[in-house]
């Protein structure tokens, strides 16, 4: 889609995942055996054509940074259009809100020729056609297009999701942010298709009078003299928001069919080429019922569990139900079971650590 | 526009045919090897380890699959502003195509493409072995020997030495004879495909070649003799490690096999030495409740519900359920159905082997079992038994 | 891998023999233009301001300065993992290269390569224009228009209709008629030898007249008549802007003029279409104290003493003292000596121009004066004045 | 050269050029029509055929990021090796000196296989070829070499240089640091070889020491156990070190020989590719002794100057002894002598602008 740029906001992210997101932001983190979190958003956008992806980060964002490089791997290392990293421009101040940081880089979009943006978070994973969102956006003649889902997660104990009410003929009727929704509550999923122009409206007019909040202060607040339509989100989504959605949405991708649709039926998944060799099993290897990614050298036993790219399980180590992240080393003899390892962790030899139904988590480059 | 050290000419003409139903549709290069990569990311990421930055790749037959599996050359660190991996089909002159009528026929047609380049040196590759080997050194041996051409040697067992192109060389390794696989063999050097000139020298032989009307136009038959004859300083570098051509059906598999030895003979993941693939982006495996895989080098995007041992599956490969599948390499994109038995085989890209299919066998005397390209052979489904071979 | 929307076909293989000299050695697509450009730029670049990012160059003759000069593709913006830009010279089968017979046999032999990007709609372009133009406009008509193939149309004088493929279409600009260069022109819309086409159409097209031992393979006598005799949906887009075909001297060295009006009839400097360029790294120009330069352009990379007027100095052009160019295109790397006149002439590129040449004549009906290849002509060191044609 | 890494100093860099580099830094001032000074380096570095180079950033170096990119320019967008920006790990702390720098980035010398270094700074105009320097320091079985030049440039009234005392044999007796050198004195140019391994021992014993100065530190400190010997740079090399003496060099280029030897006999300077037309020349406009770059548009009159890139002299503007950087507008009836312009100024029609013998400088986007 040529005249579409699309906006990765991770300026609204939250810390849920403890541990894992004390050294990189949300959409840096590990996930499904060899991607990041940002590798899906960055996938979709790939998938429909859009080759001006901008990504506006805030704290933490190093690790994104890295993972991202130049954009070559989704094809965005362009002189026209292409990759741009925006970071925020004061990084001592407090950051007031997604609307200010859109407002410090206001000059690409004012030089962008095209003119619809598409913005979505950096960490959900999904496919989402974002081809058939905005074209049901233009369809409707709509302002502003928002997606939803029919909230289906684990549920929620912090009011961290914002709820719509949505007419029959799809407009938006009401927003109610930060609520804990129940189950088939319809919750947006921040993502949104818009006008350039009116976004820059709206960015300038907002942050003149201190108003920061796209949802609450662009949207919201328009609601009654924009109309704001809705695209009802049907697709795979799980709702990630404590180590423990996250630790199961992970476990969900040993159900062979949804791996098949979500990884081989629909488009590919780009990330971070590594060039590693493919999995090496050994004689005593015995692995069932896992995701393994490539360069791993697996010896022990493996059941149940997401091993990530370039593990090394030793000789008579056992790992169940647990998520070994890139680079960790498991030692001889060494027991692990609903756990989850950052990356580069390496557990010596004769151990045994085993968490209860939240997985324990081992820090990133621990050593135990 | 600056010129270059050196560059390297990358022989990938070769049809392969020993290699049978593997290579229709394929040139030998683009073969696959070790589940992952094409035999040509050998020498392309060899040369990318040793500082070349500019490679020709020489086509000749189904250059298409090349071509794009090249492309701008990118896995390779090869797309570069100046030089780069660039791919020759023979050149197309006033009066039509003609084919490459020989190895050095193949560069001599190249001469403007590297003088373009307006190289020292121009190490000459072929594109049908597997190993590990930093042409740097070679490059520094070379320029310490003050040698004219220096031809990579490798020691094989006496009992092999006459199917190779041997080097009988003085104690300082200056070459003395060069025999094409003699019947009573005086050395036991043969010749690895890898050669080093001064690129004056080898283009002046390239151009008297050409006129010569008795010449087979290729290195080891006439261009390496001339240059002896004529008394040039020539000289034997000698390599220690892996290497193997892998030309045939027997070596083709024995060289996967090889991969798969507790210490392997070849280490495919030495973090200082990466081999770069094209198209590696594929999902993570999905091994399932019911497999067992022992032995074995697995690539991403394979699902396998079977058991697998002392084997290779290349990306894409789907097991089904009570298949069996020993001592044999699998090749990308191959969907392999429930019950089914395979031994000791090869089996190329985007078969698909229907339930209950019988291939290969387990007999230590048989042959390495091919089946070959998904076009060549179709399976009809069946609930009978099917039995290949 | 995912398919692609669109691509681009590239015809890159004309000899450009209306050019004379300046095409010896030298592709017509390779050919310079506007101090800084090549001919082949302008369609290159169109397509990446288009959101095209596949475009196969077809080639035919000396396809090695293409080659070098496309290179991996990234001045344009087309060093894509997937897609890019391929110079594509015709295909070696079995049994020897063959030349591409006519347009529209160049794209059939490159069926493979398109159907590898499963494109829904395939550009045609030729390499031998001088345009700016959004294709993507074209692609939204022809999807607005449920058109099977759409042809680039441009009004014409009337006067000069007689030159052009026209078409005569209906009201709504459905083409009812395709006549190439009619003798009394019933329309003055020509064809600007850019065509959009369903690939599942023309490829059935292709095949089709491959088969056909009476046509001439070409897109304009065959494909296109043929398509419009089956009463297919094909539609004329009319573009308003400025394009020139450079095929012969006068238009070539037409168009340079054309960039040198105060409003010139095509801005090579548009902030939001930049023409892009291969080679684009020279030093700044120096100027000296007795330069004189009123109505040109010069790129960087020139060093002028001289009085130029109305005229395109390319880059690495040298000037000497008290030599003046008025109405003149001189192309890359010409190094002109001291009191040197040259009116209403193209040099081309690597020439050497003695002190005291007189080239070229002020006469209006004077012909356009070329000097050719460096190779072809050469200057003799001279005291004496020397009077060129 | 396979086995060399480049690094690029910027951490020693003073901020010599007033309001040049209020908002830059040093090696990011543009020099010489259509240059940063940074490109010298750099392509010292490419002929060289070093294809690992590392810039150790300090301050202001968004300008130097925006310049580099991904190092497409100067073919050192490469996975294997390629060019690596550094930037200091903590922007609030007081940088102490390049040592801490590199100590903070030692994993960078850890994982490279190359054993030889060559550090320069950022801000020479110079063409040195560094395969001839690491040849000499080999051949001599140094430890470290320095280079040096005999002092030529204007005189200097702050004490900024290093001088060398040079034995016959070539080996460094003595360093003066900061010094304000007379003519003919031998004056380092802050650019060194050394051995990979020394460079870390060297690193890692100061910085534990306390210690933070290469030059201090790790070189005057070590002149007696050390084999610390020289090379003597011959070449062009103007000694910039205040807006006077940046304004002399540029102008030193309008020297048709000086501009030949140095632009076009020996190797290219990569710079930036902007995709820009030829320079257009109107029927009104009148140029002498000047350099001119892309992108320009020129109607009116400019004489003894240096004109970068994109920039517009209206007609009836008169341009004289000045520089005038990247996209300046000088509008009609305008008259410029002894004038520097910095980026995009805007300066309206009818005004009179002269700056004395320290040319007037006027700054970033101002319009006058």
């Amino acid at each position: 889609m040529d005249n579409v740029i699309g906006v990765i906001n991770l300026v609204n992210e939250k810390q849920y995942l403890k541990e894992l997101t004390s050294h990189r932001c949300l959409s840096a983190v590990p996930f499904g055996g060899r991607y990041r979190l940002i590798d899906f958003t960055m996938s979709n956008f790939v998938h429909a054509d859009i080759t001006k992806v901008a990504v506006f980060t805030k704290e933490k964002y190093r690790s994104i940074m890295d993972h991202l490089g130049s954009g070559k791997e989704w094809d965005l290392d362009r002189r026209n259009g292409g990759l741009f990293i925006l970071p925020p421009t004061h990084p001592d101040e407090l950051i007031k809100g997604d609307l200010q940081q859109f407002h410090d880089h206001i000059e690409f979009f004012n030089r962008s020729p095209e003119d619809t943006v598409v913005i979505s978070p950096g960490h959900h994973v999904c496919k989402m056609d974002f081809q058939e969102i905005v074209d049901h956006h233009k369809d409707s003649c709509a302002d502003i297009t928002v997606v939803y889902k029919d909230f289906d997660g684990e549920s929620v104990d912090k009011p961290i999701y914002h709820k719509y009410s949505i007419q029959n003929d799809g407009r938006v009727k009401n927003i109610e942010l930060y609520t804990s929704p129940e189950q088939g509550d319809s919750v947006g999923l921040e993502t949104f298709v818009i006008k350039k122009d009116l976004l820059i409206e709206i960015i300038k007019t907002c942050c003149e009078n201190g108003e920061y909040d796209f949802l609450k202060d662009g949207v919201k607040a328009n609601l009654h003299h924009l109309k704001v339509n809705s695209y009802h989100y049907k697709g795979y989504f799980p709702f990630i928001h404590s180590i423990s959605s996250y630790y199961k949405s992970n476990m969900e991708f040993l159900n062979p069919e949804l791996a098949q649709t979500f990884f081989y039926d629909t488009w590919d998944i780009y990330t971070k080429i590594k060039h590693e060799a493919p999995v090496k099993y050994s004689i005593t290897s015995k692995v069932t019922n896992s995701l393994v990614a490539n360069g791993c050298d697996i010896e022990g036993t493996v059941e149940n569990s997401i091993i990530f790219r370039g593990v090394k399980i030793r000789k008579g180590a056992v790992v169940k139900n647990s998520i070994i992240m890139q680079k960790g080393e498991i030692h001889e003899g060494t027991y692990l079971e609903n756990v989850i390892t950052d990356k580069q962790v390496n557990i010596t030899s004769e151990q045994v650590v085993i968490g209860d139904s939240i997985p324990r988590i081992v820090k990133k480059a621990d050593v135990v | 526009m600056k010129s270059k050290k050196w560059i390297a000419m990358l022989l990938a003409g070769g049809q392969g045919s020993r290699l049978g139903e593997l290579t229709t549709g394929l040139a030998k290069p683009a073969v696959p090897f070790g589940g992952k990569y094409r035999i040509i990311d050998f020498p392309l990421s060899n040369c990318t380890h040793s500082g070349i930055d500019t490679v020709g790749v020489l086509t000749q037959y189904q250059p298409l699959v090349l071509n794009h599996y090249v492309g701008n050359g990118r896995p390779w660190d090869l797309d570069r502003n100046f030089g780069g991996v660039s791919v020759l089909p023979p050149y197309q002159g006033k009066d039509g195509g003609e084919w490459y009528a020989g190895t050095a026929n193949a560069v001599y047609q190249n001469i403007q493409y590297i003088d373009h380049y307006d190289p020292e040196y121009v190490l000459v590759l072929s594109g049908d072995h597997i190993y590990k080997m930093d042409y740097s050194r070679m490059l520094k041996y070379h320029v310490e020997k003050k040698a004219q051409a220096t031809i990579a040697v490798i020691e094989v067992p006496w009992s092999e030495a006459s199917r190779f192109g041997l080097m009988n060389t003085d104690e300082e390794d200056k070459i003395s004879e060069f025999e094409e696989k003699p019947a009573k063999p005086k050395s036991n050097l043969a010749s690895m495909g890898v050669y080093l000139f001064d690129w004056k020298l080898l283009k002046q032989y390239l151009i008297e070649d050409e006129l010569d009307a008795f010449s087979t136009k290729d290195f080891g038959k006439d261009i390496i003799p001339k240059i002896l004859g004529d008394g040039k300083s020539l000289y034997a570098y000698r390599f220690e490690g892996y290497w193997k051509d892998v030309g045939t059906v027997e070596s083709l598999w024995g060289a996967h096999m090889d991969l798969l030895d507790d210490v392997p003979g070849f280490d495919l993941n030495d973090p200082h030495w990466k081999f770069y693939a094209g198209n590696a982006n594929h999902a993570p495996q999905y091994i399932s409740a019911e497999a067992n895989i022992t032995q074995s080098l697995v690539n991403e995007g394979c699902i396998v519900h079977g058991t697998i041992n002392h084997s290779i599956l290349s990306y894409n490969v789907h097991v089904g359920k009570n298949t069996i599948i020993k001592d044999s390499v699998i090749m990308p994109n191959v969907k392999i159905g429930n019950n089914v038995t395979i031994n000791n085989a090869i089996i190329a890209s985007d078969i698909c082997i229907e339930d209950y299919a019988e291939i290969g066998s387990t007999s230590p005397a048989a042959e390495i079992t091919v089946i070959g390209d998904a076009e060549n052979i179709s399976y009809v489904a069946t609930n009978e038994k099917s039995r290949i071979k």
